[in-house]
């Protein structure tokens, strides 16, 4: 196991799967000679050469929809979507087409290609670039949504998304390229579709996935000091979702707090509430609390960012909230 | 059109059959349409017929055509069988995609057809990377697949046709794109939507060699189509054609066309390619009216015998609802039916122990 | 108050708010010479000229934003997109700029813009013509959105946007442009953003937006019939919620099923249940129900379409499990 | 360059003194960026200065202005005050923008500056309804405004410059597209992902006349421009101009552009337009020494004065969070912090009432 850096995991799996199999191609703006905006892919263009890491023209809807095109012929094309804003130029190709295109044809095609590409706020980007609009990908059929939170889980996450048949997105997190932890060495996957126990507790339960999961893992630490054993619930895919592991979590803590860096209103956040209380209705001590982004288009200066970003103040208030509303004894 | 060879004359009279047959196949399609055998959006090839036949002869069985949502002609061109194609009209089991696509949506992949698409311009980017794919795994060469990617003239205003076009140059891909110019986008004129009207011009921007020809005319419409085929096998040189012909009917089997002027339908039923097809045949003595009457009783049992089969083919299966939204499975993937708890009775009762562990409060 | 299809409502509406302000214009696809693809628009061409009822190219990026700079110049541009499916070619302009421009340029400039555009499903239109993604638009702050079920209130509604001094989506349904209701004479304007009771009712509580409302009062007369009393709360406006009126009436019957035509994960029922489990937490006598469309991308033949799509038949299934559990009294 | 008139010496050396002040403020930008006084993304004109100047100088004050992320100078040149912009770029209340924008969100409604805009394109749809604005309200003409849209070389690919250019041109509408070219997309070159890389020329595909000009060139800019200006005006023809220059340093701030060669770093430095207009004005006698030191010393007193503004600003206050998310107020807008409960405490008491009612279990 080595400590790496979120990045740097994604540029080893990168390199590993292209490496294990020539049909896998990387296609970007400026991944190949600038080496990445987010620096993901620097070094992969002098092993690789320019037909597999391909730099794109400012063409995000061409380039997705070319690599759709690419692997609907057998290619497992990876492309880079330089943050999450400007897959809305792309979205048509990603949702009309990507998610649709083996159900609608009958079944004749598949579409196994990635989409990279990172969400986040708090970089003081402005508006229309620090946006966390995962749920317009979660809620379509067809397509796989994964939000890795560690070194690990990235390398896990990337490497199985790349080995699926399916158009899979992997959203990163600006805010999460230059952490680190441990990876596991060699061969390493991670199943879509399940969530993870990132730490066990018993008195409340806080879901989060991607960049909220360090909050949440760190707030749960403090929380630990003043006698609350928190339990942390990394999601790891937003489509298919893991409802079975967040309801148990839930019964079994029968309390539970949403951290998630989005909006509020029809953010992930809600469909964890609404599926919680489905499943857990009978266990909850308290309604399940979301700690969300305010909703406004988030602004540039740094006080306002902050005021407006969900962190682990705010998470924590509430986790007290809900322990007094619950008379918790500490 | 200049008098044709005696060889061409052999083809010209199996080009016809092919477009009686898709006159035939579309005419009763939309009277299928009318008597709600078929649903959703329909729209014909009439008078793009010999737009169709020209096209698809100019391909080889290994390139691959991407269509648009008016393509039920390239699909029986390009070999499916009609009655496959009417039975997905029909929404039936045996349809060429299942049931699943219905008009907008013919895909088979055994022939290279990779779709019709009903999002204008929808289609230029997966055709684009298509012939990425190509490039990447063939040399150029006489031997090389190429794509075609049909588009109409409406569509060439959409930012895709842009970006396409773009990438295809500049990665210089095996891919010849077809406009198909009506004459019209729904209502719109091709000179009201389009600032360059002479569409073929457009490829400029891109230093795409571009060219235009008379879409009523197979063979010019094959000879063009061919050549830039090869000039995209061989040179790896994006192509862009235009072909000009008339829509005879309606954008769709549901619109009247009130916008058209009595003379823009008249001067369109002038131009129509298949009695102008026959009668060329008829007049040069290489069909005489007896053929000329098989063949289109042919057609005729042709269709019937494809609409018996679409009305006998069963319905897709309900119970296989969920078959095809992924190609990998994968854990927690949503089955539910509308109605459907979340969770199936019973299906967490396992978690119940859990309830057991100390709790909080 | 004359009786009259929603789709002349809307129809008459614009031609009276043309008539009223001539800073308001048409712009979109097949308005002018074409009449209209769902003929909303037909004759306007005829009375206010090429100018104010502009066909557009097949652009939609181009006009929903050209729509944007000439509202930021104070004009009033009421657009169409076709369908909402073809809102994904313009997202780009919609999201990231006519939700942003007023906040990020702090508030020098405003977007008085409307954009209409049908969602619904049920017309055999397969996958990419056939989806309800409002979710998509009633996240993103900076937009209001608004979700008419009758043709008065597309009058009221269409009426408020079109005043309104911000980008207001219009989300107007398939289904419902031929169906028929009283329509107030004159001037009439809904307030954006308050729900509506469509109808009061004791025993549980149906939410539904758009052509779901029909449906759910449709079930709400029959379970009358068997002396259940159903209240139907119409959320006229996904952006901003009227929480409190949905979750006044959960408190009020205790028992709440969403209907929604969209996809269920991440659809617009979750906001609603994760709201009343928060806002009702102590009312309710079983948890939130969502009936909602299989997560699929909807199939074209019409057997397969139907099991797709919410109807009555599930929703009244979904109301008789509720009573039973709670133990209902019929 | 051809020497100039002594008219034309006098306006030289005010646009020098522009020239100046924006290239100091640049420098400046860079500088407080690395001391973390400047956050996000900053991109800077160095090397633009010449284009900035001439094209604001081509302007008339009823034009308006679409701008890219990469503004600082045109908005000074357009007349904002360096304090206002360099406390915007600080994210302060006094910023242009409110301290919401940042550097790649630059607005001022009063000298028509409609933004700077961060999503590639983005600003090309808007500026081309400004103009359909413009040619609703007011008749064509010399008094007539027109609109300027800028954008780099790398946005001529994306699917908006397409469809605003078609927009623009069908409808016929007062507004000219300024390709600034400056060879690089981030680190791609025009070559690499333009198929036309003489981007002037893409205009063809929608007949908008196209040119090039010597971007380093102040006076041929600003002549090109007004006289596209001109025709926008005068005839509703859109037109499409490409100025040519070099960028000094990285794509932004943060980019050591380590892509280039040392030949291409001293290739642009060579171009350099601010040097060498103050260097042909010194030689030309229209300036002396002492006077171009001058100049410089009151860019960096101009500067100076603004940093120290930009500092003393207060913060946005917080208060105001939600003051311009609409512009009409609504029932029911949203207005919660992180953390906040979604009703406050007691916000639903007078619900309670309610439940007295008759309950169905
Ligand atoms: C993105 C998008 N916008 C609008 C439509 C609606 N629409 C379907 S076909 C069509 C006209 C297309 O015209 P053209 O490209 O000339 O093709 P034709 O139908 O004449 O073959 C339009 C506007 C659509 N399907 N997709
Ligand atoms: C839609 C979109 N894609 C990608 C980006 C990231 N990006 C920002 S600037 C830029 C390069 C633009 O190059 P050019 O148009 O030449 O302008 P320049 O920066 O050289 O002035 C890119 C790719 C973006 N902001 N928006
Ligand atoms: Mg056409
Ligand atoms: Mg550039």
């Amino acid at each position: 196991m080595a400590v790496v850096t979120y990045r740097q995991a994604l540029h080893d799996t990168l390199a590993a799967e292209m490496r294990r199999d020539e049909s896998v191609l990387l296609m970007g703006e400026e991944i190949g000679r600038f080496e990445g905006s987010y620096k993901i892919t620097a070094g992969l263009l002098a092993e690789f050469g320019p037909e597999r890491v391909r730099d794109t023209p400012i063409s995000e809807e061409g380039f997705v929809g070319a690599a759709i095109g690419a692997a609907m012929l057998g290619l497992r094309p990876v492309v880079e979507i330089m943050t999450i804003n400007f897959s809305l130029l792309a979205i048509d190709q990603i949702v009309n087409h990507a998610a649709k295109i083996r159900a609608m044809f009958g079944g004749q095609a598949s579409v196994p290609m990635v989409i990279r590409t990172p969400g986040g706020g708090g970089q003081q980007l402005g508006a229309s670039h620090s946006q966390n609009i995962e749920v317009f990908y979660a809620h379509i059929p067809g397509l796989k949504v994964v939000v890795p939170s560690t070194p690990a889980d990235a390398k896990g996450l990337l490497t199985a998304a790349i080995r699926d048949d399916d158009p899979v997105l992997v959203i990163e997190n600006l805010g999460l390229y230059s952490t680190k932890g441990e990876v596991p060495d060699g061969e390493h996957l991670v199943e879509i579709g399940r969530a993870a126990i990132a730490r066990p507790g018993e008195d409340i339960t806080i879901v989060a996935y991607s960049r909220a999961v360090m909050v949440a893992l760190a707030a749960a630490q403090n929380l630990g000091r003043d006698g609350v054993s928190a339990e942390v619930v990394d999601l790891r895919s937003l489509r298919p979702l893991d409802r079975r592991t967040v309801v148990a979590s839930a019964r079994k803590t029968s309390r539970v707090v949403v951290l998630e860096d989005d909006w509020l209103s029809y953010g992930i956040g809600a469909e964890l509430a609404a599926t919680i209380q489905e499943g857990a209705f009978d266990y909850l001590d308290a309604p399940v609390r979301r700690v969300a982004a305010a909703e406004v288009p988030v602004p540039y200066a740094k006080p306002l960012e902050n005021a407006v970003l969900p962190d682990a103040a705010a998470l924590t208030k509430v986790i007290g909230e809900m322990l007094d509303a619950t008379a918790f004894d500490r | 059109a200049a008098p044709a060879a005696p060889a061409d004359q052999a083809e010209l009279v199996g080009y016809l059959r092919q477009m009686v047959l898709i006159r035939t196949f579309e005419l009763r399609a939309a009277e299928m349409y009318q008597r709600a055998r078929i649903g959703g959006y329909c729209h014909l090839n009439l008078g793009e017929e010999a737009t169709v036949v020209g096209l698809a002869a100019a391909l080889e069985q290994r390139d691959f055509l991407f269509a648009t949502y008016r393509e039920h002609g390239y699909a029986i061109a390009r070999g499916v069988s009609p009655r496959r194609v009417m039975a997905e009209l029909f929404g039936k089991r045996d349809g060429v995609s299942g049931g699943w696509g219905g008009s907008m949506h013919i895909f088979d992949a055994s022939v290279h057809l990779l779709g019709g698409y009903g999002i204008v311009g929808g289609q230029l980017p997966p055709a684009t990377g298509a012939a990425l794919a190509v490039a990447l795994r063939t040399p150029p060469g006489s031997e090389s697949p190429a794509v075609m990617c049909l588009l109409g003239d409406g569509t060439t205003n959409i930012g895709s046709f842009h970006e396409s076009l773009n990438l295809a140059a500049v990665w210089r891909l095996p891919i010849v794109f077809v406009v198909v110019n009506n004459g019209l986008g729904m209502g719109t004129t091709v000179e009201a939507a389009s600032a360059e009207p002479e569409l073929y011009r457009r490829g400029a921007a891109y230093r795409i060699p571009g060219s235009r020809v008379d879409g009523d005319d197979v063979l010019a419409v094959r000879d063009a189509a061919r050549s830039a085929l090869d000039r995209a096998r061989n040179d790896r040189q994006p192509m862009l054609l235009e072909t000009v012909s008339e829509r005879l009917r309606g954008h769709s089997v549901v619109d009247p066309a009130r916008y058209r002027t009595p003379d823009e339908v008249e001067a369109a039923r002038r131009a129509d390619p298949v009695p102008a097809l026959r009668a060329r045949l008829v007049g040069a003595g290489a069909l005489d009216e007896a053929a000329a009457v098989a063949i289109e009783a042919d057609a005729a049992a042709t269709v019937d015998d494809a609409v018996a089969f679409a009305e006998e083919s069963p319905d897709p299966d309900v119970g296989r609802l969920f078959a095809n939204v992924y190609a990998t499975p994968v854990a927690n993937a949503a089955k539910a039916l509308p109605g459907d708890p979340l969770f199936a009775p019973g299906e967490l009762d396992d978690l119940d122990d859990l309830d057991d562990l100390p709790r909080g409060a």
